[in-house]
């Protein structure tokens, strides 16, 4: 059991670490946790939980048709684990979706407000279906262990084949539908994956899916359990399996050859590789290992397939799911380790109550036990370290419940939980501007710049005394600084106030108090306003509030601060807005276009600036 | 350099040692909490006297009696050292904004003056605490490593805390000591759930863990005779050898 | 059915349509962020200016295709085209599948990835001025009337007739007319806009009928595959029984 | 460090106690025995009985609460009698406890596990092993340093399952297994071995003494069936405290309730509390079984500390949990008579000075404190406290068990009892009251070997003689008339 008991610890520690991240998506929101963007906006949560999980847990309704349709009896002790990996499947799916989702708690608007054109609708509603459905299937193995649950038992069982043949008819629909769902981006999806059978194609790799998926599942717990496999039965699914990568494999290429879309195998793009990467994987190497009895009949070989044909498939779900469109082309979307951790998680805690199932209910025809749970059994202490941690109920809640926080706190530790505002943005510095009398006002060099009139704006705004009226730093003898000596980032929140320079005049760090006050915290509420040292800063009658000592940006305080009080004030004494270019260049936006908004700065060089001519009658008002 | 260490530690190492210590120790409260329901429904009296049980345990929470009847001025030491170890480190201004970078909001700070001496007395409690561990005979015979450890511990982020905010020194052993200062702290925060220190959540559980450990589940002695393949044993050794076989004369009969 | 047609040639980029719509709707101010895409829109700029080479000015904004995409997607109806035929947003509906944006072949529909409580954020044509006989935003703004609004027809005709009068200038071609069934946001222009559909020259097929050819066959498919499942379920029992009688009586024969 | 200057006045600083007059315990030579069973491989079978005693008990979430509260601030020391008569450090309290608490910490915790990893920790040895068997019987299991502890540790449940554990090697004192197998297994069913017929006998003669000194039959009821209380005396006061025996049926016989002795099971005493939970379970199904032969409403125990707490909190654990019929003590039934006044009692009887002890098993969860002191205050002219008292009270020395083994009566009268005979001696009492037969056998020792001049008798003892019978005194009253 120690093999078990070293992998329920590691599931409890990658929970850890999804539960430390799932509350961090809560609490920031999804742009700083994920790698998502407007380009990708469905990522590996919908791509691999979502997408994958629902044709993962195809396993279900394969074999239930198996059994119970086709009277393949002898499969009959594979069939309960495989019920159940497609619940816990399906569960998962429904609890990873809690994270996608941006407004989780609307998740039961499906049930309520329709929208039958949409196939995302039907494939949510097929899923909550088949829940219901696979619940049912499956109720009968947990109610043998409670009498009192008796009567439900013996109806379900009676109601199993209609139950079964339900359950194989929603499979079909939503399993296809989950290929619907991108027929309607025709130019979104690439040509190499998207045509009008998507639907029929994601069925039939939903059924190879489901073949491989119990093997694994068969194989894994086998390894995990130290029991023997079931290889000759696995051996007869694979043989089916070979049949359906075969089909898959011709419709596949047929398709695109209907569609003539061969060509674009030539095109070079990355795209390309991916496809072939994925059809060797689905349909090729699978089709051809199981094709040797030799592979058939070896653990270490099917496993081998069942691996291969798993990744694929998932491959080829996320590939459609949104990897391969064509806006994807642009940006490259890797998943953070943040959406990574989730998607562990969610499988992980699927894992654990597989395994809790599998030892606590008669899933398979012996329950494997814990030894050290029978109350006969005499204590066994370890060979190594000579320890024994008890029951296996008390050893697990002690050792999991103490992975489970060294790797939530790690996680706690390594995510970034710096707002969303100032994530993610590239630094833009910020530029002085340059030139004489013209100003070129360029403040992140991106080439959109505008030329600005130093000396006209001088004359008209009164002279030396209005330089106040742009130059508002509060520096100590400071009359003009350039914006870009604080706004030093373009999109950053900036801090106006420079405390170096304010401590050292007076007297270096004793001098705390002489701002701020003394008992509490020495922040920006706890000290004295600027204007009450800097009185003459402010020239009577200025519009500059200096209430404000953080700007949110520097585009922030140029263009929405500046020209919303200019033009407030402007409303306010009935003058013309003259913050804004066409209130005096009106009509002119040829010339506009041509002359004041200069493409370059090699466009200055050894011009003059000529203004265009104004219309007088709008300024001297 | 030290710049960058002192940011780490504010920054990810400071939040990870508070996740440490804030995870473990809701985990070791859960674990006593779950514990107990276990053991209570293993046992067949559920009996508990809450009255007394509640009764002592604010008695020794509130020390106002009981503490000073025995070696008044060690419990009077111990004291202020946990009221000053409780109020420093929440309520001084310069960790408040630790707080409020962490957490989001803080609440008002303690004077400096008050703050100041707070850590001083704090300071002085470590140093009685250990010297008394050290030359009371039976408080060293049953002290551990991590006895002595923990009040030597204590007295390193006080002092140098101390000394940062109140002394002059040069800005290089300013941020040497701002360091020693910050990672001393995180260390104390990892530990406090894996020690001795757990007793800041467990303690108020004491009483009730004790009266629910005197009751036994109904037939389970019989049963780790049965798991120890024992069941047809005798309880008793039917001709015993003695340990002390010169100390004890022969007799068979039979004592009250 | 009103409409917006956009005339390329005629935008000098002042972006006063952006600042209206901005104004309009109360947005926060744009601040690049990591998840927004070049062009310029975001969950706080449902307008924006795509600058092309030689001065080349193209308002991008929601389409609001007479037959969208997103509406059909959407599968709690939280998108819907009101009597005026603008694509509107009822937030309290969504529950954030984010399958609008996927489904949009323009990518227009942008989202609140700071927030906490994340909405799908476009233009909605100004939905409660137009009801009330005003004009958007963006139009009621441009200094140059580059951008108008108006009945759909009448705007056609008015497009038809520019292309006609300038042939040399414009390509003959109304953006919006035909494209997956029609939009109501028209543009005439000098030069190729396939850059507002990802470099790709749409069809004339609108995109619901594309899902709804296997949405149709959902019915048939569920009653179809039930059936057959029944149908080979009673076979096969029935033909394990009839073996098992005729073993049976093989048995009793021999003895 | 250099605070001492030579390392004599050192070594004297680190080594001697403040005490100065402490019992140096190899000059006494004399310590516990405890049977030891010869096993091969001790270590690894103490390991799996303890194993297998986490398995099935509540003792690891004791054990892990206390592992992990434990701060070592030794306030334990300053109430441990043991320790403060010898000032060996083996005495304390908490020094005890952690012998167990190691081996838990070693053996079945994540830290001991690393320790076993990381540093090679060898784990428990067979000389650890012998360490705790004389340690924890070393012990009086007073639980006086369970009422000091700060952190609310009850060292007592950690020498309890210490002893368990041992119990399980075999390791055990055998005066308390010859006892217990007698009465399991053994032809009598009682400790002392008395067959039914002697019972009888004695009881005979007690009803005629009785009858010779107060004039009026006061009976024995024997095997009474649905009678009130069933009677439960520590066996050894059918041989050795008749008077208290005595006593008891006068306040019976004054009340009038009914109440029986059977013959099935007539033995409070339970030795499993000092040694072994599946012995006090085994006993307490004894007593289940007369109660249910006889169809008893309420069990009484006779004046006896640890069979009425074994009794008391352990029926319960044992025997239907709130459905267990009632526990009561013969000091809780008498004090109860005489509030309701079924129980009359001639004031100032007893002229001597009186002192009360307070038995652990009583005082120390606070449940026979005041009523005992209320009845002796009632009939006793000249009665004094102890210091300390009540709750607090000193432990007689021969608690846990210890007192039944003769072989350690040197241990006993010398460390684990002095503070107790100073403090008697101190009191300059005639008698002292002390209900337990334990501490009975214990403190006459005591007084013995320690020449205080007391006198130890029951509550009962000077009950009986206090005691008015009313409807006796009636009939004489309307004799006289009448003549």
């Amino acid at each position: 059991m120690n093999r078990v008991r070293n992998f329920k610890m590691i599931l409890w520690m990658i929970i850890g670490v999804g539960a430390a991240v799932g509350v961090a998506r809560f609490l920031l929101g999804l742009g700083s946790t994920t790698n998502l963007s407007d380009n990708t906006p469905w990522g590996i949560w919908i791509g691999f939980d979502v997408m994958s999980g629902v044709a993962l847990a195809a396993g279900g309704f394969v074999l239930t048709a198996t059994v119970y349709i086709f009277k393949l009896e002898k499969f009959h002790s594979i069939v309960r684990p495989a019920v159940l990996t497609a619940f816990l499947g399906y569960i998962a799916v429904a609890f990873g979706l809690l994270f996608d989702l941006g407004l989780p708690w609307n998740i039961w608007h499906m049930i309520v407000f329709w929208n039958p054109h949409s196939p995302l609708f039907e494939v949510g509603w097929c899923v909550m279906l088949y829940l219901t459905v696979l619940l049912m299937e499956f109720f009968p193995v947990p109610a043998e262990e409670f009498s009192f649950l008796s009567k439900i038992r013996k109806v379900l069982i009676k109601l199993r084949l209609p139950l079964v043949i339900a359950g194989i008819a929603l499979s079909t629909l939503h399993q296809s539908s989950l290929g619907s769902l991108f027929l309607i981006m025709p130019y979104n999806v690439h040509p190499l994956w998207y045509t009008p059978i998507l639907p029929v194609i994601f069925f039939i790799s939903a059924i190879g899916l489901g073949l491989m998926m119990v093997t694994f599942e068969s194989l894994f717990t086998a390894w995990l359990y130290r029991r023997k496999p079931e290889v000759d039965l696995l051996e007869k699914i694979g043989s089916a399996a070979r049949w359906v990568f075969m089909t898959y494999l011709v419709i596949r290429v047929s398709d695109l050859l209907i569609r003539g879309q061969l060509d674009q195998l030539g095109s070079g793009q990355w795209q390309v590789k991916m496809f072939w990467v994925e059809l060797a994987m689905v349909a090729v190497i699978p089709t051809v290992m199981l094709s040797f009895r030799y592979v058939r009949t070896k653990a270490a070989g099917l496993m081998t397939v069942a691996i291969t044909g798993v990744t694929g498939i998932v491959l080829n779900r996320i590939n459609v799911g949104g990897l391969v469109h064509i806006n994807r082309g642009e940006t490259v979307y890797l998943p953070a380790w943040t959406e990574i951790a989730i998607t562990a998680a969610v499988i992980a805690g699927a894992s654990l109550v597989f395994l809790y199932m599998i030892e606590r209910f008669n899933i398979w025809e012996t329950r494997p036990t814990d030894p050290d749970a029978s109350p006969t059994q005499l204590p066994h202490f370890h060979s190594v370290d000579g320890t024994w941690l008890g029951t296996p109920g008390i050893s697990a809640r002690t050792k999991y419940s103490f992975g489970f926080i060294i790797a939530a706190a790690f996680a706690f530790a390594f995510i970034s939980w710096e707002p969303a505002e100032s994530r993610g943005v590239d630094p833009t510095p910020v530029h002085q501007a340059r030139g004489g009398d013209t100003l070129w006002i360029d403040g992140n060099r991106d080439g959109f710049g505008t030329a600005f009139a130093h000396k006209e704006h001088i004359r008209r705004n009164g002279e030396d005394k209005s330089c106040s009226k742009c130059h508002h730093m509060n520096q100590p003898r400071d009359k003009n600084t350039a914006c870009s000596q604080c706004h030093n980032d373009m999109y950053l929140p900036s801090d106006a106030f420079k405390h170096d320079w304010h401590s050292s005049p007076n007297g270096g760090k004793l001098a705390c108090v002489e701002c701020h006050d003394k008992a509490s915290i020495r922040d920006i509420d706890s000290a004295k306003k600027c204007d009450y040292c800097h009185k003459n800063l402010i020239p009577q009658g200025s519009l500059i509030k200096i209430e404000t000592y953080e700007a949110n940006s520097y585009a922030e305080a140029m263009h929405m601060v500046c020209i919303d009080c200019h033009v407030q004030v402007a409303v306010e004494k009935e003058k013309p807005v003259l913050s804004r270019c066409e209130t005096c260049h009106e009509g002119q936006r040829d010339l506009v276009d041509a002359d004041v908004l200069i493409k370059s700065k090699s466009d200055l060089v050894g011009k003059r600036m000529v203004l265009p001519p104004l219309s007088r009658s709008k300024c001297n008002d | 350099m030290l710049e960058t260490w002192i940011g780490f530690g504010q920054g990810p190492l400071f939040r990870l040692c508070l996740a440490l210590m804030l995870l473990g120790l809701t985990r070791i409260f859960l674990l006593t909490i779950i514990g107990m329901i276990e053991a209570l429904r293993r046992n067949e009296d559920k009996i508990i006297p809450w009255k007394d049980l509640i009764g002592k345990t604010i008695s020794w929470l509130f020390p106002l009696k009981r503490l000073f009847n025995k070696r008044p001025v060690y419990s009077l030491i111990s004291l202020i050292f946990h009221i000053g170890l409780i109020i420093v480190p929440l309520f001084l201004a310069a960790h408040l904004l630790l707080w409020k970078n962490v957490t989001g909001f803080a609440v008002s700070a303690i004077p400096k003056l008050f703050a100041d001496n707070l850590t001083l007395t704090v300071i002085i409690c470590s140093i009685l605490l250990f010297l008394m561990r050290l030359f009371y005979q039976p408080a060293r015979a049953i002290s551990r490593k991590q006895d002595y450890l923990w009040p030597i511990l204590l007295i390193i982020p006080f002092l140098t805390g101390y000394i940062c905010s109140n002394g002059s020194i040069s800005p290089n052993a300013y941020l040497l000591l701002m360091l020693i200062h910050v990672y001393s702290a995180n260390l104390i925060m990892v530990m406090i759930p894996f020690t001795k220190i757990a007793h800041c959540v467990l303690m108020p559980f004491s009483q009730l863990v004790t009266a629910i450990g005197w009751k036994f589940p109904k037939g389970a002695g019989g049963r780790v005779i049965e798991t120890l393949g024992l069941k047809n044993r005798p309880t008793w050794v039917e001709k015993p050898r003695l340990v002390y076989e010169d100390l004890t004369p022969e007799k068979e009969e039979v004592s009250v | 059915m009103k409409a917006i047609l956009t005339d390329t040639t005629k935008c000098v980029g002042c972006r006063e349509c952006v600042v209206a719509c901005k104004k309009r709707h109360d947005l926060e101010n744009a601040v690049p962020r990591r998840w927004n895409s070049d062009d310029g829109l975001s969950a706080r700029n449902w307008t924006s200016i795509v600058e092309k080479p030689e001065k080349k000015y193209i308002r991008k904004q929601c389409r609001h295709c007479l037959e969208p995409a997103c509406v059909s997607a959407c599968p709690v109806g939280a998108l819907r085209k009101n009597k005026d035929g603008a694509v509107v947003y009822d937030g309290d509906k969504c529950m954030g599948c984010r399958y609008c944006m996927m489904a949009c072949p323009y990518g227009i529909p942008r989202y609140d990835w700071d927030q906490q409580i994340p909405y799908v954020r476009k233009c909605i044509l100004c939905a409660e001025h137009v009801a009330k006989g005003e004009e958007p935003a963006c139009t009621e703004t441009c200094p140059t009337q580059a951008t108008i609004f108006g009945d759909r027809d009448e705007l056609l005709a008015e497009a038809r007739r520019r292309i006609k009068g300038n042939p040399n200038k414009y390509i003959d071609r109304i953006w919006g007319e035909h494209e997956i069934g029609g939009s109501q946001v028209l543009y005439i222009s000098d030069t190729d806009l396939s850059c507002l559909s990802y470099g790709q020259h749409l069809g004339d097929k609108p995109l619901p009928e594309r899902t709804s050819t296997a949405m149709k066959a959902v019915p048939f498919a569920f009653v179809g595959m039930g059936s057959v499942m029944a149908g080979v379920s009673w076979v096969i029992g029935r033909r394990m029984e009839n073996q098992r009688r005729k073993n049976d009586q093989e048995g009793t024969d021999n003895e | 460090m250099n605070l001492l200057i030579n390392k004599e006045e050192r070594e004297r600083a680190f080594k001697t106690p403040k005490k100065e007059n402490v019992i140096e315990k190899q000059q006494l030579s004399v310590r516990y025995h405890v049977e030891d069973f010869a096993l091969e491989n001790r270590p690894q079978r103490f390991l799996e009985a303890f194993a297998a005693i986490l398995k099935h008990t509540n003792y690891r979430l004791v054990l892990d609460h206390y592992v992990r509260i434990s701060a070592k601030c030794s306030r334990c020391t300053s109430n441990c009698q043991i320790y403060l008569a010898t000032g060996d450090e083996q005495d304390i309290p908490c020094f005890r406890s952690e012998l167990l608490l190691k081996v838990y910490r070693r053996h079945f915790t994540i830290s001991g596990m690393l320790r076993g990893r990381v540093f090679g920790d060898p784990g428990l040895q067979n000389e650890q092993i012998q360490e705790m068997a004389e340690s924890f019987y070393n012990c009086t299991a007073c639980k006086r340093c369970s009422i000091e502890c700060p952190m609310g540790i009850d060292h007592a449940i950690i020498t309890h399952l210490g002893r368990y554990i041992l119990s399980e090697l075999g390791i055990t004192p055998r005066a308390l297994v010859v006892s217990t197998r007698e009465q399991l297994i053994g032809k009598s069913g009682n400790t002392s071995a008395i067959p039914v017929p002697a019972l009888l006998d004695t009881l005979e003669f007690l009803t005629e003494d009785m009858e010779e000194e107060k004039g009026i039959n006061i009976p024995f009821p024997i095997d009474q069936d649905g009678a009130e209380y069933l009677f439960l005396p520590a066996v050894s006061d059918f041989l050795m405290e008749a008077e208290t025996l005595m006593g008891n049926a006068a306040v019976f016989k004054a009340t009038g309730d009914s109440w029986t002795i059977g013959t099935g099971y007539f033995d409070g005493i339970n030795y499993g509390l000092f040694y072994s939970d599946h012995i006090l379970e085994e006993v307490l199904h004894k007593i289940e079984a007369e109660t249910k032969r006889l169809n008893i409403k309420t069990i009484l125990i006779g004046e006896c500390g640890h069979a009425s707490r074994s009794a008391k909190y352990f029926y319960p654990t044992y025997c239907g949990g709130k459905e267990a019929l009632p526990v009561v003590n013969i000091l809780e039934y008498s004090w109860k008579a005489w509030k309701e006044g079924r129980l009359k009692i001639k004031p100032n009887v007893i002229k001597e000075k009186v002192t009360y002890h307070d038995p652990c098993n009583f005082a120390r969860s606070g449940w026979i404190v005041d009523q005992p002191r209320e009845l002796l205050k009632a009939f006793c002219q000249d009665y004094v406290e102890m210091t300390p008292s009540g709750r607090d009270n000193i432990c007689c020395g021969g608690g846990g068990g210890t007192v039944s083994i003769d072989e350690i009566r040197p241990y006993r009268t010398t460390i684990g009892g002095r503070a107790k005979a100073e403090q008697i001696r101190a009191t300059g009492a005639k008698y002292c009251v002390a209900p337990c037969a334990n501490c009975k056998k214990q403190l006459k020792e005591l007084m013995e070997d320690n020449n205080v001049d007391c006198e130890i008798v029951g509550l009962h003892d000077l009950l009986y003689q206090a005691i008015i019978f009313e409807n006796v005194e009636d009939e004489k009253e309307i004799h006289h008339s009448l003549t």
